[in-house]
């Protein structure tokens, strides 16, 4: 059986946590739409740190699936954004995100 | 649910807070404001009904007994052993009565909404509905007498300010009095005759503290004794409780409201004294003097003979006042006094025999007069007093349900056909200034939008409110299968069954009354109804008469709606399919929660067969007679009845008011006036308004804000309240507004301040204490 | 907490994580910043690896490190969008410090909590113990067995075995009785009447014949181990009683010397684990200390297997990688004769998987998280409509061109007629 | 050693068989629209598939027949139960009004295209997924199958720039909004070691009982939960992206985005809140979030009805109104925390949605159907004088702002009436006095739509008339009637709906 870790679990939820923190300066900071897509990826990596942890501590591979999944999502939603960022740079010349604010009130 | 039922105060308080809004900033609202303000005050009371409604069915239909919570000592005078408190009772009679007080009461407001549009008083109007919703809503939510009575004098307050609503009204009648002064005349009439009907409540009060030492209808902790909490025999055709088996019970009379304490010694069989100073008198006697009592003040409100001349006049106040206080609400609130006492007059066989007789001759007389009518209101005036007789020789002949529910349908078809009316006018009005613009020839003569000679025709017109009307008159008129077809036939039926089961004369002498009454009813509503829409119009105005806004045609439909399937409430046990569609004595099972002596009348169907068919006739009757006057364009000069030598002696009474007015004047207004004149100085409009408009209602708040500082009154009241009740959503919205900038960085932003205000909440539940949310 | 190469590596490649994160942020370039982050994803990846997420840490590196920041590259040199144009004029001056002191706060209470919370102090969530159950009884055609009155397995036949059942952890008592018997009275108690059962174990029961009657030989199983992918463990039981001691070789090359695998094994015992090469293996069972025999005797020839008398010698069986076989020593099927040789029974269970290899994330990924994983797959479409539909412009309706072409021809005008087009 | 891999019965395949064949048909479809050039074919096709897919939920839930056993399905996945059949009515029947709305307008705006539908059925699908999911992954899965598809269909009037803002706001946002959600999925997983709810609420009871440390992961993972559940159902302060997205969206994605989305985000969150995470408590009687719903759902119904009091754009208008909804439901769901209220607050959010859902695509669907082709004209004055130009579009309308009051006989009373009566039951008197108080606010702006058709006079050009939006109209009109007038049909059908495990 798998011996407990030689590192505390939570260190790595605490650096996991570090992380998910920068992504979200990330997306608040940033302008760059690109960025701000990254940084979310970030926050999204850091919650996975955090799982994969988990699971270690849990022995349970549950986390490790959800984990999957995630990076699959991941993947879906960095398709779509990408192809959304490629479409307003067409019309708008433009990916800084304070740029659109057509909407008020 | 149960809990719901403490939220009793808010029918009161939440009119009030509308009234309170309207008062002071309803000038600044305009119309649509104002109109929202009172119709969603209206309609709220109206969901704290139908919460209360639900949560008394989740209850086991027990009464509940609620202090509000700042009003637990109202009045409380140690020394005379006199304790008070604001109570309020919520059982199943004062639920029935909020429901149909509040839900017609939205309607009408709603539809006033329409038919004030353009009023230079719009706001006053609505602030005046909202403060009767308020005095009605005390009326039937007080647990004792008193309190009963403070909203009793409040509506008639009400009335009196709405009465008089149009004090300015310049026209002039051809007999030289100006319209204005009719109004004012009349809301002064309604208030003389009320005060003396309010001395014998207030009598009957008063004896009744004497007597039982409460004014309490029942105790916080007490439920009726007798009726349904005690035996619920299976749809027991007489529910009521035996004597002996209350008699045969322990009870203890000092924790008890006056009502079981009657209950029980009169149901014993033995005589009780009680001690007026040197005087004994046995208690039966005491009872049935407070029941005298008790019927003068509901003749004065209720408009019986012999106060119902008030009434008819009152109809000079704007059409949803007629609807909602003169016809819906108000003047049931006698009917719902004797119904709530009925444990008294069950006792009292002297008074119910006067009460009988009493009602069945208003009714009967109300009917005759209402034929000779030509003012459209008028008729439906007399209507009302007509059947508000039906409803007290209902409580008179000890069917106290039946009474209930004739009120509820009553209040429907009646408001619908109040409103349905109004539109009429409204609609004569439009046509008249229509005809008046491209004509402008037309000042020779004085034209009356109400008179019923001006219109016909008008059924293409105002299709709405035509079938409306025509369903309002049916269920009026008694015809299967509408509201007042069953409601009545059950008041007849139970005349019978006092007349054959209990031998007692007074049911056949109601009984004969009442169906002749009917008979009336069915002739002078379709009497109405052929003189109004049918053949073709009479006048100008006729023909540029328009249908009205959907705002007050739509309060139309769902009352019509309401009369047609109305009766259903309350069907009869032995009919084959509608008892399995909506069960049987469904409102009388209801009621006789809170009405001890309620019990179910059986259908007789050869009564009721032929109840429908004197009505029936009478449609027919009415139909031939007035088929000749609607073809003709011309203006009718005279009724059929009147031409006709053997009916126009009739007639001419009943144009006439059978002379009550002239009576009046001669005995009783005109040295009432006299003196009151010598009191006041001068007693006219201009007094009765300023000082009961000025002085009481405006005065206390200008002046209270005005006397406490001069600068804080132009802050806090112009400033601070309306930033508070006005400006303060406007002004919250238009500052989150601002945060609403479109970009994504500060969404973003505010998400994640949100996360960690859930954060803080979730992990820190001390703070949540200490700020006490 | 003791200081350890790990923890070491940890705080550095925890240290690396946050600067390249810090880095990416920070830097003008969006270019540099994708790199910033891939360095970043690497180190989550190594401490994947640190936490035994082999193949997270491999798909992390594809997947996230590879496909997806290549596309964010893609995207970023499309666009040309390294920086932001320079007239794009920075707004909400006040937004940094609002943002650093909201997120310091997030961290603060997150940090603290989770320190608070104390995980580790959390055992890890223990195995429970497996049982499965070996008929080696050929008097019955099918036993029921019970442990402490619960069927764990029901008619299992000769040389048959049943499939592993989760039992709590504790003390039992085994039982079994002939399938289809109805009482109670029928189930035979047996001498190894007790059997503990703890976390983590994985146990196979013997039903053996004794001369006394029947014996339950509880064999635990070491499934967790390792294997390497190609190699398989064998081990051998013997449950013959009245026979001697025996030993087991590799025959699988006939002309080789017999490769001895177990020697010495007596009555009940259970031997080590040997490690084998997957694939075919012939073995022969042989009377213990008759393989060293035959080897003295023959001196220095070559002893070939086929010349060894063997006791039994079972056909061919394909061992598979990482996988356990039991080889078990049982009377002959007729137990009447005597001297007959033992016949050799065996069965074969799959090891454990690896905790966080693929084979146990695939694993789970094909019986629990199947519904998952499909939506998964349709997320994945949607993605890709969704990509067509945001850049691609709608594509008008195909022409149908060969009509048209028809129709051109045929009317293809006769030079000089064409000016009146 | 390797389990055998599960079978048909062991899935329990049928019971999740509306679902699948929506998503099948979705699959197929795409792949056919590549050959079919008339789109009104993909719509229809759509259509027919929806529909098969509602007939089955129809079935389900009224246990006509008996396909497959109610319980868990999908080894734990999935949960076959009353709510998961109403989850899936109420959002197949927004899919379908969805479809019928759009189809005219998206010819007349020039973007009928085939994936339009077919992104329409898949978010349908992870709505009905969201509804029924028993697993912490498959509750983030199947929003992400939600969303996605929204993403798309928000930014699908490319490349106009209003919905291609809106597309980006919505994406960008709902990802960040998003990682908080997988953030404390992490959390709550740390701190019961399972992502199964089944198994999450065991050990977050003995967690509570024992006071244990881990109590404060699960907490923080709650909130996060919270977070992004929050978002997804607009609630405040996640909510600032409603207006802007609503707005700028072609009209019939918003009308279908409004109902689905909030649909599928209330089940999740009653999935999450009421069955994985009840008793929280340090006291044993509320769940610990409790308060903080009720702050959130103050927050939502304030914001929501003042700040629609300003709008002049209709579409606007109706996002903030559906922002002042999301409170009424999350009064439901705190409701939900109190021990014995659990049930009855799940079956007041379904009614709630029911009705609502029917009532706001209706109301969109009128934007829709004024709405000109360069997509302005939503604005109050472009309403003006409706009831005379186009009276039953007019009275349609009507129903539906009635319908949103509140008003007695249309379906919105039924679910405040649900709604309130659960806040009483829980005990949460001050929230239902709020909730009232703000409906009433609430009428201002409604009426004023109502005011503004009939009272004032315009002379706004209104589109031609519309053949399948109008029957889409008249499903939804007669649908929010009937619904309040014979509000059996509902309280039948969530009759048996129920969510804890543990009570």
């Amino acid at each position: 059986m798998l011996e407990s870790s030689p590192v505390a679990i939570e260190l790595y939820v605490l650096l996991s946590a570090v992380l998910f923190v920068m992504g979200t300066l990330g997306v608040l900071l940033r302008r760059n739409a690109i960025l701000i897509f990254m940084s979310i990826e970030l926050m999204l990596n850091s919650a996975n740190l955090a799982l994969v942890a988990f699971a270690r501590q849990w022995n349970t591979i549950d986390g490790h699936l959800m984990v999957f999944f995630v990076i699959t999502v991941a993947a879906a939603e960095v398709a779509v954004g990408l192809a959304l960022i490629v479409a307003i740079y067409r019309t708008k010349k433009s990916i800084s995100i304070d740029d659109l604010h057509k909407f008020e009130g | 649910m149960e809990n719901v039922l403490t939220a009793v105060p808010l029918v009161v308080f939440i009119p009030l807070a509308g009234m309170l809004i309207n008062l002071f900033f309803g000038k600044y609202f305009g119309e649509f404001g104002v109109g929202f303000i009172g119709v969603t005050a209206s309609g709220l009371a109206f969901v704290v009904a139908a919460l209360l409604w639900a949560g008394l069915r989740d209850n086991n239909f027990e009464a509940v007994v609620v202090n509000p919570p700042l009003f637990d000592g109202w009045i409380s005078i140690p020394s005379a052993n006199l304790e008070i408190p604001w109570q309020f009772r919520v059982d199943t009679l004062s639920v029935t009565m909020m429901l149909v007080v509040s839900g017609v009461g939205t309607l009408i407001h709603l539809y006033a909404v329409g038919y004030m549009h353009g009023d230079p008083r719009f706001p006053r109007f609505f602030v005046y509905l909202n403060l009767f919703l308020v005095f009605m809503m005390t009326l039937v939510t007080g647990n004792n007498i008193l309190m009963m009575f403070v909203g009793w004098e409040g509506v008639g307050l009400c009335s009196y300010l709405l009465i008089g609503f149009w004090f300015d009204k310049s026209r002039v009648f051809p007999d030289g009095v100006s319209e204005g002064w009719k109004n004012s005349n009349a809301a002064r009439k309604a208030m003389i005759v009320n005060r003396i009907g309010d001395f014998g409540v207030l009598l009957a009060i008063f004896l009744t503290f004497w007597t039982f030492g409460t004014l309490d209808f029942y105790k916080p902790d007490e439920q009726p004794i007798g009726g349904h909490a005690e035996e619920a025999e299976e749809h027991a055709l007489v529910i009521a409780s035996t004597d002996e088996v209350i008699a045969e019970e322990e009870h203890d009379l000092s924790n008890m409201g006056f009502l079981n304490q009657a209950q029980v010694l009169l149901s014993d069989g033995e005589e009780h004294q009680v001690k007026f100073g040197s005087v004994d008198l046995s208690l039966k006697a005491i009872v049935t003097l407070i029941t005298l009592l008790m019927l003068l003040g509901a003749a004065g409100k209720s408009a019986q003979i012999p106060l119902f001349v008030w009434l008819p006049d009152a109809m000079a106040g704007p059409t949803p006042v007629s609807a909602l206080i003169h016809a819906a609400t108000m003047v049931t609130a006698g009917v719902y006094m004797m119904v709530r006492a009925n444990v008294l007059f069950h006792h009292a066989e002297v008074s119910s025999f006067i009460v009988t007789v009493i009602g069945a001759t208003t009714a009967i007389m109300a009917g005759f007069i209402a034929v000779g009518q030509w003012d459209v209101k008028k008729v439906l005036a007399y209507s009302t007093v007509s059947q508000l007789g039906f409803m007290v020789a209902a409580v008179g002949l000890g069917a106290y349900a039946a009474a209930i529910f004739h009120l509820v349908t009553h209040a429907f078809f009646k408001a619908l056909l109040f409103l349905a009316s109004g539109s009429i006018i409204h609609g004569m009005e439009h046509g008249h200034h229509h005809s008046h613009d491209s004509h402008h020839a037309h000042h020779e003569e004085e034209f009356d939008p109400q008179d019923m000679r001006t219109m016909g025709g008008l059924r293409r017109k105002m299709p709405i409110t035509y079938w409306t009307y025509v369903i309002g008159t049916f269920a009026l008129a008694g015809i299967f299968p509408f509201a007042g077809f069953w409601s009545k036939d059950e008041i007849l039926a139970d005349s019978f069954r006092v007349f054959w089961d209990e031998g007692e004369l007074k049911g056949i002498f109601a009984l004969m009354l009442l169906i002749t009454a009917a008979g009336f009813t069915a002739f002078y509503m379709w009497r109405q109804v052929s003189l109004v829409f049918y053949g073709e119009p009479r006048h100008e105005a006729g023909e540029h008469a328009s249908e009205s806004s959907l705002l007050m045609t739509l309060p139309l439909m769902i009352l019509a709606v309401l009369s047609i399937f109305g009766g259903f409430l309350n069907t009869p046990s032995d009919l084959p399919l509608l008892t399995d569609l909506f069960g049987a004595h469904k409102f009388t099972d209801w009621l006789g929660h809170s009405v001890v002596n309620a019990h179910a009348g059986e259908f007789l169907w050869w009564l009721a067969l032929g109840a429908l068919g004197v009505a029936v006739f009478a449609i027919f009757a009415a139909r031939q007679l007035y088929a000749d006057e609607t073809t003709s364009t011309v203006r009718i000069t005279g009724d059929p009845l009147a031409r006709n030598p053997q009916t126009s002696q009739a007639f001419a009474l009943a144009n006439a008011k059978l002379l009550w007015d002239e009576m009046y004047f001669k005995y009783l207004e005109n040295p009432f006036n006299v003196a009151s004149r010598f009191l006041a100085d001068r007693v006219d409009w201009q007094f009765w308004h300023d000082f009961f408009h000025h002085n009481i209602v405006y005065l206390p708040f200008d002046q209270g804000a005005k006397g406490i500082s001069g600068n804080v009154d132009k802050v806090v009241i112009d400033k601070g309240i309306m930033m508070v009740f006005a400006r303060g959503p406007w002004e919250i919205a238009r500052r989150v507004r601002r945060v609403q900038t479109g970009f994504v960085r500060i969404y973003a932003l505010t998400i994640l301040l949100g996360t960690v205000l859930v954060m803080i909440a979730i992990l820190f539940p001390d703070i949540r204490d200490i700020l006490g949310i | 907490m003791e200081t350890t190469v790990e923890l070491i590596l940890f705080f550095i490649v925890g240290g690396v994580a946050i600067a390249a994160a810090a880095m990416m942020l920070m830097s003008e370039n969006a270019v540099h910043s994708a790199l910033f982050l891939i360095v970043n994803f690497a180190c989550v990846a190594f401490l994947y690896l640190m936490l035994n997420a082999a193949f997270l840490a491999m798909v992390q590196v594809t997947v996230y490190a590879g496909a997806i920041m290549v596309l964010f590259m893609f995207v970023i040199m499309l666009l040309g969008a390294e920086r932001l144009a320079s007239d794009s004029i920075p707004r909400f001056p006040w937004l940094t410090r609002v943002a650093m002191g909201l997120t310091m706060v997030f961290l603060a209470l997150a940090g603290y909590f989770i320190i608070e919370s104390d995980i580790s102090s959390t055992d890890p969530e223990p195995l429970k113990p497996m049982v499965q159950v070996v008929n080696t009884l050929p008097d019955f055609a099918g036993v029921d067995v019970y442990l402490n009155e619960e069927l764990v397995a029901e008619d299992v036949g000769f040389r048959q075995t049943s499939e592993f059942v989760a039992m709590p952890t504790g003390e039992y008592t085994v039982a079994f009785k002939e399938h289809g018997e109805e009482t109670a009275e029928s189930v035979a108690l047996l001498n190894a009447a007790s059997l503990t059962l703890e976390d983590n174990q994985t146990v196979a029961l013997i039903l053996l014949p004794t001369d006394a009657g029947y014996a339950v030989l509880p064999l635990e199983k070491d499934l967790e181990t390792v294997a390497h992918k190609y190699e398989t463990n064998v081990q051998l039981v013997h449950a013959a009683p009245g026979y001697n001691a025996v030993e087991l070789a590799d025959i699988t090359k006939p002309d080789l010397e017999p490769h001895l695998l177990v020697e010495n094994l007596e009555f009940g015992q259970v031997s080590e684990t040997v490690v084998l090469r997957e694939g075919s293996h012939r073995f022969a069972l042989y009377e213990a200390g008759a393989l060293d025999k035959a080897i003295a005797n023959a001196g220095d020839n070559p002893v070939k297997a086929s010349s060894v008398d063997f006791l039994h010698r079972p056909g061919a069986s394909n061992l598979k990688g990482n996988t356990t076989t039991v080889y078990i020593v049982t009377p002959p099927i007729q137990r009447t004769i005597p001297g007959q040789a033992p016949d050799l029974l065996h069965f074969t269970n799959d090891n454990r998987p690896a905790f966080g290899g693929p084979t146990s994330v695939g694993m789970k990924l094909y019986t629990t998280y199947m519904l998952p994983f499909q939506v998964i797959a349709l997320l994945l479409l949607v993605a890709m409509v969704g990509a067509i539909v945001l850049t691609r412009d709608a594509v008008p309706p195909p022409k149908k061109r060969f009509e048209r072409r028809l129709a051109n021809t045929a009317s293809t005008p006769i030079v000089g007629e064409s000016s009146q087009d | 050693m390797f389990p055998a891999p599960p079978t048909f019965e062991d899935l329990n395949v049928w019971a999740a068989l509306p679902v699948i064949i929506l998503s099948l048909w979705a699959s197929v479809l795409l792949v056919a629209d590549r050959f079919i050039n008339n789109k009104f074919y993909v719509a229809a096709y759509s259509l027919l598939g929806v529909g098969i897919s509602l007939v089955i939920a129809l079935f389900q839930a009224g246990d006509l027949f008996d396909i497959g056993e109610s319980g868990t399905a999908f080894e734990g996945m999935f949960m076959a139960d009353q709510f998961t059949y109403v989850v899936n009515i109420v959002a197949l029947i927004s899919a379908a009004i969805g479809i019928l709305i759009s189809y005219e307008y998206l010819e007349r705006t020039k973007l009928d295209r085939g994936e339009y539908y077919i992104l329409l059925m898949f978010s349908a699908a992870g709505a009905m997924l969201m509804g029924s999911s028993n697993n912490l992954s498959m509750i983030f899965i199947s929003l992400e199958l939600l969303s996605i598809p929204l993403y798309i269909l928000s930014g699908i009037r490319r490349p106009q720039e209003e919905s291609e803002e809106s597309a980006m706001k919505y994406f960008l946002l709902g990802a960040f909004s998003s990682s908080f959600l997988v953030y404390g999925i992490a959390l709550v997983f740390g701190a019961a070691g399972s992502l199964d709810l089944g198994e999450i609420v065991v050990v977050a009871q003995t967690i509570s009982e024992q006071e244990a440390t881990q109590r404060y992961l699960l907490l923080i993972g709650a909130g996060l939960i919270t977070v992004g559940l929050g978002f997804k159902v607009a609630a405040v302060p996640f909510h600032m992206w409603t207006p802007d997205v609503y707005q700028g969206a072609p009209t019939p994605v918003t009308a279908y985005m409004s109902s689905v989305a909030k649909v599928g985000g209330f089940a999740a969150f009653l999935r999450v809140l009421v069955t994985g995470l009840p008793i929280i408590a340090e006291g044993g009687d509320a769940a610990v979030w409790v308060d903080t719903l009720q702050i959130l759902a103050a927050l939502t119904l304030l914001l929501g009805n003042l700040v629609a009091i300003m709008q002049y754009d209709l579409k606007r208008l109706l996002a903030y109104s559906s922002i002042a909804h999301a409170g009424y439901i999350l009064i439901a769901l705190a409701a939900g925390g109190v021990p014995g209220v659990g049930d009855s607050a799940a079956q007041a959010a379904l009614v709630y949605l029911a009705a609502y859902a029917f009532t706001n695509i209706g109301a969109f669907a009128v934007v829709a159907a004024i709405e000109k082709d360069d997509s302005t004209g939503t604005t109050m004055d472009d309403i003006k004088g409706l009831a005379v130009k186009r009276p039953w579009l007019a009275g349609a309308m009507s129903v539906f702002m009635f319908s949103l009051t509140g008003i007695p006989l249309t379906a919105g009373f039924i679910g405040k009436f649900w709604v309130f009566r659960a806040a009483m039951d829980a005990g949460l008197e001050p929230l239902a006095v709020l909730g009232v108080l703000t409906s009433a606010i609430s009428a201002f702006y409604y009426v004023r739509v109502v005011w503004n058709m009939y009272f004032e006079t315009g002379d706004a050009v209104v589109p031609e008339r519309q053949q399948y939006l109008t029957s889409g109209l008249v499903i939804t009109a007669a649908g929010t009637l009937i619904l309040g007038l014979l509000p059996f049909i509902l309280e039948n059908l969530v009759r048996d709906a129920s969510l804890a495990i543990l009570r």
